[in-house]
């Protein structure tokens, strides 16, 4: 299997990554365009729903959430796989992660400002949303600071602002390259305004490494801890089937988990839309495969480890919700999210469809859905099936204006990835240069075979 | 303290106040909008007008003929919340949901604002002039025999006018149609206690057996035994009340019973005397012709026929022996047989053999007045008008309070025979379904915009009668109260007799302060008394006291249950509910929107069926049913309702409108279409429960919308509403 | 200064509520039903409907779940697998149950619930961003949310109703949470005009709507601290305490005479509404 | 190093200055001081300033509802025909002329609301006249121009406070002076028999619920003298 | 005294190091290897710190700065206004709750030492800057530059070093 070849010239790495930003594949402006239709479908949807009110979205009591939840959720999942492969693995000296943790820590970044819609969309009064923002008016009323969504809030500001430093900083050096290479129009400009005159200095490069590893460290526990909160948003609550203990790991879990395999997804799709296939090798997918084949039996072993506590702690009231998941309404949902959760990615411990493109596309799609459905799973049955009887409602279905908006946050997201991908390299260039010189240096020095792939040190 | 100039309507206008239009502003930004909105006041004001602060009016509830006297909360001119008037011996301050929404009758916005006359398929607004005018022509040359007048309850003043205009027309037909109605049972209480409504102490009870009458739903006067019923409950002496309801259709009251006993449809009356063979062989000393009389009602034969089992009857009789006073009911569900009357005897029977009769059961004080108390509706008195707009004996309709078109079964012909009439006027509140077929609608101030008297039926301390008075200025100018179109319509006829009245307003006043003597301190001014009397809202007149005169009688024959016909084999029990009883409120969205108490059912009608027949039939939740009689079909959602004989299937009365304005039209279906003409053996009342049906699905099938979730009334073992055996508590201890 | 203000007074802010050295005084608004009177007649809700501007959602909208009353009455049918219920149904009117230890207050983003002087859980309309978590964390869940801008949506409120609406109370508009509030318009406006006889509102003086119309009296309202308050005296028959999670009836031996339960309090929202069992007769 | 250490605390004190600052904002101004309302065009230009600095009528006497009920309310006509009536020196000008068309035309006078306080606010004018009015005995124009501004030096009034939020509560946060001398109302022997103590002449029983939130009780000095503040509960104003 | 700047382009890291090497271990008037020396390269490379010589980096002070800062900001902020808050009193928890509170405190503990470490980078490294005019875009592609300054009249000295080491390209600037 073709890994990154270590003689690669450095100047065609350049060349190539801003190759990408010239001339994608044609699929590039298919994208582009279903994406903005989607997102325009979703953009009706609320404008519907802002007029109209949130009934139309057929939210009801018992269900006083939905859909938008549980999207915010999985879009806040979601941005864990950036944190994953650019801090966790820069700790750990993975060096394949190099080609990759770009566009991941851009994914970090759009996945959590579509969560941020999410947040607003569900807002039954968007035009007061700024009530939860913590500033001294003159009426001095502050926001609830005991409320875990306003933990949420400030979480994942803390979130998107140290993921979007982080994601610039690390991205200077390649902002340089550009800035150094292409010589005309806006770009020149905007490349020249963002790479602050970086010139690669050796003092420029210490207080560079000091810096990324600084903050790589800071955003670890943050990753953890704003998934967690989340998890706390309804396990601080007292409705059964969510105040449950182990919420923040299974959730942490479940973040990695959806991240990793919306990592494949985009993987794929970039080194075919960028023609990155000399970059983002089969090796590397073949790492983040097994990576995320790991994450996977974390998330099923937490996952059953829920059930377990449920049933085995004989919370007749949690019990009844887990029953009514596996059998009522809502058993499809349950039963596929459990499958694609814990069976589909058994297909990852295969070698050979570990580089199998096609399958892996399919997979990733699949763990994704599954993962989706576990956030609905999460938020939906509670409502139906509380703690009062009288109040239950099975029937409730999301109206297609629910739907739309969680397309359309699809689209939003996509359009928003596709075009950063078309203007910033999504591969960092700088460090797939240290990576080839780092494995051919020691290629060079030492010949003793096992440490060539120290890159598998990571897991 | 009110000079001669004083228009007392003037204080009722409605007055635009800035904190008043806060109400309906957005929930958007907080705006200052100075010198946006309008403030407006008086140009005259009372000392009793405070913007901002509530008038309180006392006045009478009109929505149903119980009588609660009722106190309006009035702010700015506009009627805001009916509350109930604390000095009512019916009502003490309470009120039901039917009589809050009220204000919903008054501020529909369906009503009728102008008069009417047909022309073709449409109404064409005409002036009062003309439709009086329209009116003397029509009366003209058509002898009184051939006018009729059919109306529902009407006491008080406005029935006295309604005979003197009766009277100057010389008709004699008045005719009083109330589709509900305890008729059967008023000829039944005349036999046995001598009068048609005696007072029932629920309160000085210790059992009640109540054989289908919903006394907390629908019955008479549910507000005034409700305060009885929770009186029973906490009880005399701490020995708290037991409730036995007995009936095929589980009713608001049976709900509530310590012990429901459900019955074979039309079974009741062999109960009835199955429990006094059952006193009588637990040692209760029975007359001689009763003994005899009820001697082959052994508990066996009556376990049979009525499926009860002879544990409940023989621990039944054992309580009704031990606990004494009692008090037997007889409701609409005991009445509604050919039998009905027999059914009527034997339950009243039940009675006169516990010796309840002057201790639960008193005589009733009667009206001082005759011409005032209340001429109660029956269904005979349709069967009449029906028979003569078929014969063409009638030429010229009135209809008034009442909407035959909606309740009359479709197999009278009620509406075909109505168009022969050459004409016809309504006066109406809203286009109802008669109020279409007429040729002149004539618009009424609602309820709370009228002047009138309204005497109950039920009296349950002396006689009240309630003041009936304007709480606010008339929402809509061209409407005029029955009283006033009455008193024009007498003019015509008898000008100089009534010129001295005005209007309804001066002719109340002059006849109630004629008796001001009786009533205030000798000397009392006038206006004084008057006033009074208005602020009060209710005259409470001692009432000659009678006396229970009737007697039992053991010669009561009992038709065996009869077999059922294989071909329509379930008994159809149309069910009133406490808000929308006959239908006539249905277009107030309170009642549509307050869930139906026991299946939980909004804005629609429902089958009830018991689970073991449905399951039999193949029927679940929703099911789209047919239900055909001999005499029509109708289709409605299937509901499965533990509490209903597995022979029965209900369906409740009230909905199914196909008029009346956007809250009613088109919800649900009407019962009353379906009904057989089988008719009370002795009175000739229609006997609603008399008509047999089959069920058959449609293959549709919707989703109830009630307000009870997927697992129906179940606690799933959570502790939520609990109950405790009675032996486990005492209640003597209590606050 | 704030930090200065922290740490002087630090220890009452550490404090709790609801504890024995920071009570309610002079009001602590309670409530007891008892469900033996209850008869389930509906006319507490439909009072409740015409005090508090209770939009009339319709069919289409009830059939979602967008029902806005207040005051519901539940029914419940017996448990066991007999043939009819034989012993009727049980009633219970469900609304706020006011709780000590609201789960809705805490988690409120902008705090537009929370707990009054007077012991309520007040819900500020303005203030609300309709997060409707307060009400995914009633365990009751008898918050009512507005899906529909009701003031304006057809059939709601038709001109001439409109003249009906209670002018001491908001109309709520879409997006905005609502729940019982014990009639606090009565309350505040009984508060006012007794503060300006300088005394403190007696028993009775302020009733709520539910509770002027129940035709049984199932409903008591009234202040919890005021001894000679029915309330007061039915909790102190019934031995159930505010800021306790288990009575004498489920702890003790012989409290099982006793009728007085909170629903749901092994929660321990502490709710201020106390119901009284239903009692069936045993002889019949 | 140094000067990064010294940066540092520069950098901490400028953070635990600012959030201080922030914490403590209500000790700021609350809003800004008088913001004047808009001109307001009446149907009348009724000229204040002749009717409470000339003629020195007592503003109650008019707005006469505002000691009984939440709204101070316009004198209906009749009132102003009271007045005028006997008033032939003025009866000729253009204001009379017109006030006296409406009253024989028997037609309300489209007045427009020149304070109108932000949607969903209670304001009780009753509870604040009898407050300091009555129970204080504060001269009645410094009570009700708290609220309304020098009215006796306008035509057609117009409004002078901010009426927001913040401007209600900087009143309400300030501490009155309440005496419990004599509070007892006499005879009154219900409230002996209450357990809930002693009630200031203010109206405020000792132990409300404005001390709830400080969760002091206010102590009682012997001369009966308690201080306290307005209700200051989101409920009080907002339901 | 004029200065002068050489960026000499080495294509070979090796020779570019030996050049490093060499000038440290050079004696040239005005120049002083550890001021007047700046290497730049298209990577990190770690090793140019050992032959440079070690360097301090602060970036850490202010991070730690930074954190403590934004934690106490947050619990004084939150606390202080939960004081000053008059209806903060919410499910039976005390006005100033810990749990709540210490999430938040860590939220901006992060918050704060993520800023203030960017903060702390831009002003270590001092960036944003002008490019010196002596860059190359080779130093970005795949080439080190050292970039000394030097007394006019030991140029020349320095270049021959350079050139001894294959530099590819020497550029001069005069300076002032």
């Amino acid at each position: 299997m073709k890994d990154i070849r270590e003689d690669i010239a450095w100047a065609k790495i350049n060349t190539d990554v801003l190759k990408s930003l010239e001339s994608p594949r044609k699929l590039f402006w298919v994208i582009i365009i279903s994406a903005l239709t989607v997102f325009g479908i979703g953009v009706a949807c609320e404008l519907y729903q802002y007029n109209m009110g949130l009934g139309v979205a057929n939210l009801d009591n018992p269900h006083v959430w939905g859909l938008y939840i549980a999207t915010f959720i999985f879009w806040i999942g979601m941005s864990h796989s950036g944190t994953l492969l650019s801090a966790i693995l820069h700790l750990m000296h993975a060096d394949w992660r190099k080609p990759i943790y770009r566009f991941a820590e851009a994914m970090t970044t759009f996945s959590l400002m579509t969560a941020g819609l999410f947040v607003m969309v569900h807002l039954g009064r968007l035009w007061q949303f700024y009530y939860a923002v913590p500033y001294p008016n003159e009426r001095w009323i502050w926001p609830n600071f005991q409320s875990p969504l306003l933990w949420d809030a400030m979480a994942i500001f803390t979130y998107l602002s140290s993921s979007i430093l982080f994601l610039y900083v690390g991205m200077i050096p390649d902002l340089a390259i550009c800035r150094d290479n292409i010589h005309t129009g806006w770009r020149k400009k905007l490349y020249t305004l963002l790479s602050l005159g970086w010139e690669g200095t050796d003092r420029q490069w210490r207080n560079f490494r000091v810096t990324y590893l600084t903050i790589a460290c800071f955003l670890i526990p943050l990753a953890v801890s704003v998934h967690s909160i989340v998890a706390s948003d309804f396990a601080m609550s007292q409705q059964p089937g969510w105040h449950v203990t182990s919420f923040p790991p299974y959730f942490v879990a479940g973040a990695l988990y959806s991240g990793c395999a919306a990592i494949i997804t985009l993987f794929i799709i970039l080194r075919y839309v960028f023609k990155f296939e000399e970059y983002m090798t089969l090796a590397i997918l073949k790492k983040v495969v097994r990576l995320t084949f790991a994450i996977a039996m974390v998330w099923t072993y937490l996952n059953l480890i829920e059930y377990a506590t449920v049933w085995y702690s004989h919370d007749e009231v949690s019990k009844a919700v887990l029953i009514q998941k596996a059998t009522g309404t809502y058993a499809p949902f349950w039963w596929m999210m459990n499958f694609c959760g814990s069976i589909v990615p058994l297909i990852m411990a295969f070698k050979r469809f570990q580089t199998n493109i096609p399958v892996m596309m399919v997979v990733s799609l699949l763990l994704n859905m599954g993962m989706w459905l576990e956030r609905w799973m999460i938020v939906s049955p509670t409502f139906s099936h509380g703690y009062y009887p009288w109040t239950w409602d099975h029937d409730q279905w999301p109206s297609w204006v629910q739907w739309g908006v969680v397309f359309g946050s699809f689209g939003w997201f996509t359009f928003l990835f596709m075009v950063f991908c078309k203007i910033f390299p999504s591969v960092s260039m700088y460090e797939v240069k240290e990576m080839v010189y780092h494995r051919s240096l020691a290629s060079k020095k030492l010949e003793v075979a096992g440490m060539q792939e120290s890159g598998k040190g990571a897991h | 303290m009110i000079d001669n100039n004083f228009d007392r309507r003037d204080f009722l206008k409605v007055l635009g106040w800035g904190g008043a239009a806060v109400a309906l502003s957005g929930c958007g930004n907080t705006s200052i909008e100075d010198g946006k909105e309008t403030v407006v006041s008086y140009v005259h004001a009372a000392d009793y007008v405070i913007p901002g602060i509530s008038v309180y009016f006392n006045s009478t509830c009109a929505q149903c003929e119980a009588g609660c006297s009722i106190s309006g909360r009035v702010r700015e001119g506009r009627v805001l919340k009916l509350e109930g008037n604390p000095d009512s011996v019916i009502n003490h301050g309470k009120m039901c949901g039917l009589g809050q929404a009220g204000v919903q009758h008054h501020y529909n916005p369906d009503r009728v604002r102008e008069p009417l006359l047909r022309s073709g398929d449409k109404g064409e607004v005409i002036t009062w002039e003309k439709a009086y005018a329209l009116i003397a022509e029509k009366l003209n040359g058509v002898s009184g025999d051939q006018i009729d007048f059919l109306t529902g309850t009407v006491s008080g003043h406005l029935k006295v006018l309604l005979g003197n205009y009766l009277d100057s027309l010389s008709s004699k037909n008045h005719f009083v149609y109330e589709a509900v109605s305890p008729a059967v049972q008023r000829a039944a209480n005349l036999k046995s206690y001598g009068m048609e409504m005696p007072r029932f102490n629920i309160n000085k009870a210790k059992v009640v057996v109540s054989f289908g009458a919903d006394f907390l739903g629908a019955w008479v006067s549910p507000v005034h035994f409700s305060q009885q019923y929770a009186e029973f409950r906490k009880g005399v002496d701490g020995q708290r009340g037991v409730l036995v309801q007995v009936e095929s259709k589980m009713t608001l009251t049976g709900a509530n019973a310590d012990r429901w006993l459900v019955v074979r449809p039309g079974t009741e009356g062999i109960l009835a005397l199955g429990v006094v063979n059952a006193l009588g062989a637990a040692g209760l000393q029975l007359p001689a012709d009763v003994a005899a009389a009820v001697k082959d009602y052994d508990k066996e034969r009556v376990s049979k026929d009525t499926g009860v089992s002879t544990e409940h009857l023989t621990k039944l009789a054992a309580l009704l022996k031990e606990r004494t006073p009692s008090l037997v009911l007889l409701g609409s569900a005991a009445e509604g047989y050919a039998h009905g009357s027999e059914n009527a005897a034997a339950i009243n029977l039940l009675n006169h053999v516990l010796g309840n009769v002057g201790k639960t059961v008193e005589a009733s004080a009667a009206v001082p007045y005759p011409q005032i108390a209340p001429a109660t509706g029956n269904s005979a008195g349709l069967r009449m008008v029906n028979n003569r707009l078929a014969d063409g004996q009638s030429k010229v309709l009135f209809t008034y309070g009442t909407n035959p078109v909606f309740t009359a079964p479709a197999e009278l012909k009620f509406k075909e025979n109505m168009a022969k009439a050459g004409f016809k006027v309504a006066f109406a509140h809203y286009l109802d379904e008669t109020a279409l077929q007429a040729d002149l609608v004539l618009p009424l101030n609602s309820a709370l915009e009228d002047w009138g008297t309204i005497v109950a039926e039920y009296q349950p301390d002396g006689v009240q009668i309630g003041v009936q008075q304007p709480l606010m200025e008339k929402l809509h100018p061209n409407t005029l109260g029955m009283g006033d179109i009455l008193l024009a319509l007498i003019k015509q006829r008898r000008a100089e007799e009534y010129k001295s009245f005005d209007d309804f307003y001066s002719y109340l006043r002059t006849a109630l302060l004629k008796n001001k003597s009786e009533f205030a301190a000798a000397g009392t001014d006038d206006d004084v008394y008057w006033n009074d009397l208005l602020s009060g809202g209710i005259i409470n007149v001692g009432g000659a006291s009678n006396k229970l005169a009737g007697k039992y009688s053991a010669n009561i024959q009992l038709p065996a249950p009869a077999e059922r016909d294989q071909n329509y084999p379930l008994t159809l029990i149309p069910s009133v509910t406490a808000s929308l009883r006959d239908g006539r409120n249905a277009n107030q969205p309170w009642l549509q929107e307050s869930p139906d108490p026991l299946t939980t059912i909004v804005w629609d009608s429902w089958v009830e069926i018991h689970p073991k027949k449905a399951a039999e039939l193949g029927i679940v939740e929703g099911d789209i049913v047919e239900v055909s009689s001999k005499n029509g079909s109708i289709k409605a959602q299937a509901y499965l309702f533990p509490g209903i004989h597995p022979d029965a299937v209900s369906i409740p009365l009230g909905n199914g409108h196909d008029a009346m304005g956007r809250y009613a039209k088109g919800f649900g279906v009407n019962a009353f279409q379906i009904l057989s003409r089988v008719f009370d053996n002795e009175t000739g009342e229609l006997a609603m429960h008399e008509t047999q049906v089959k069920l058959s699905k449609t293959g549709k099938r919707i989703i109830v919308v009630k307000e009870e979730g997927p697992v129906g009334g179940s606690q799933q073992g959570r502790k939520i509403a609990v109950t405790v055996s009675s032996d486990q508590v005492d209640l003597s201890e209590e606050v | 200064m704030s930090v200065s203000n922290l740490l002087e007074n630090w220890s009452d802010f550490r404090h709790k509520h609801p504890v024995e050295d920071v009570p309610h005084d002079p009001y602590k608004w309670a409530m007891s039903i008892d469900l033996d009177a209850c008869t389930g007649c509906n006319a507490c809700s439909v009072a409740c409907y015409a005090e508090n501007n209770l939009p009339v959602v319709g069919k289409e909208r009830y059939a979602h779940g967008q029902a806005m009353h207040w005051m519901r009455i539940e029914r419940y049918w017996p448990e066991d697998d007999r043939e009819f219920p034989d012993q009727g149904a049980q009633f219970l009117p469900m609304m706020c149950q006011q709780c000590e230890a609201a789960p809705c207050e805490t988690v409120c983003p902008v705090g537009a619930t929370n707990h009054t002087p007077d012991g309520l859980n007040s819900q500020i309309y303005n203030r609300c961003i309709g997060s409707r978590y307060c009400s995914a964390n009633c365990p009751f869940k008898v918050r009512y949310f507005n899906w529909y801008d009701y003031p304006t949506t057809e059939n709601v409120w038709p001109a001439e109703m409109t003249q009906q609406l209670n002018p001491d109370i908001t109309v709520r508009g879409k997006g905005v949470m609502e729940k019982c509030t014990f009639c606090i318009q009565r309350i505040r406006v009984g508060q006012r005009n007794v503060k300006n006889e300088g005394r403190v509102l007696r028993d009775g003086e302020v009733q709520t709507a539910c509770q002027q119309v129940c035709p049984t009296n199932a409903i008591t309202f009234g202040n919890l601290i005021d001894t000679e308050s029915k309330v007061h005296q039915q909790w102190k028959a019934q031995r159930v305490e505010l800021a306790v999670d288990e009575q004498t009836k489920d702890t003790e031996e012989g409290g099982s005479d006793l009728r007085g339960y909170r629903i749901l309090e092994e929660l321990r929202p502490y709710p201020s509404v106390m119901y009284m069992e239903r009692v069936r007769e045993s002889a019949i | 190093m140094h000067r990064f250490i010294r940066f540092s605390i520069l950098l901490m004190g400028l953070f635990a200055a600012s959030s201080s600052y922030s914490a403590e904002a209500h000790l700021a101004p609350l809003t800004t001081a008088d913001d004047l309302g808009p001109a307001i065009e009446q149907p009348i230009e009724f000229p204040h300033f002749r009717h409470a600095k000339d003629m020195q009528i007592n503003c109650m006497y008019c707005h006469t509802y505002a000691r009984r009920s939440s709204v101070a309310g316009i004198p209906p006509i009749q009132k102003c025909i009271g007045c005028h009536q006997s008033i032939e020196s003025v009866r000729e000008s253009p204001r009379i002329k017109k006030l006296f068309e409406y009253w024989e035309a028997n037609k309300a006078i489209p007045w427009k609301k020149v304070h109108d306080l932000p949607d969903f606010v209670r304001f009780n004018h009753e509870r604040h006249i009898k407050r300091f009015v009555f129970q204080q005995n504060r001269p009645v124009q410094e009570v009700c121009g708290a609220c309304h501004g020098d009215v006796k030096e306008m035509t057609v009034a117009r409004r002078q406070k901010p009426l927001s939020m913040g401007w209600c509560i900087s009143c309400h946060e300030k501490e009155h002076v309440v005496t419990t001398a004599g509070a007892m109302p006499a005879g009154d022997e219900t409230y002996k028999a209450s357990p809930m103590g002693p009630i200031a002449a203010g109206g405020m029983p000792v132990g409300d619920q404005a001390y709830w939130y400080s969760m002091k009780k206010p102590a009682v000095d012997a001369a009966g003298v308690v201080v306290a503040k307005g209700p200051n509960d989101c409920s009080s104003c907002h339901y | 005294m004029s200065k002068r700047h050489l960026l000499a382009i080495f294509s070979n890291f090796h020779e570019a190091e030996a050049a490093v090497k060499e000038l440290r271990n050079s004696s040239i008037k005005g120049f002083d290897a550890n001021q007047d020396l700046i290497v730049k390269s298209p990577i990190e490379h770690p090793e140019v710190e050992e032959f440079l010589g070690n360097k301090p980096v602060y970036v850490q002070w202010f991070t730690l700065c930074g954190a403590l800062t934004g934690g106490l900001l947050a619990f004084f902020l939150i606390s202080g206004s939960q004081a000053n808050f008059f209806d903060q009193v919410k499910g039976g928890k005390p006005v100033v709750p810990f749990p709540p509170n210490f999430v938040l405190t860590y939220e901006m503990f992060i918050l704060g030492g993520v800023y203030i470490s960017i903060l702390g980078f831009l002003i270590c490294a001092g960036l944003p800057a002008r490019r010196s005019p002596l860059y190359s875009s080779k130093v970005s592609e795949d080439q080190i530059g050292i970039l000394v300054k030097t007394d006019e009249e030991s140029a020349g000295v320095l270049k021959g070093i350079f050139t001894k080491h294959e530099a590819l390209e020497i550029q001069e600037e005069a300076g002032k």
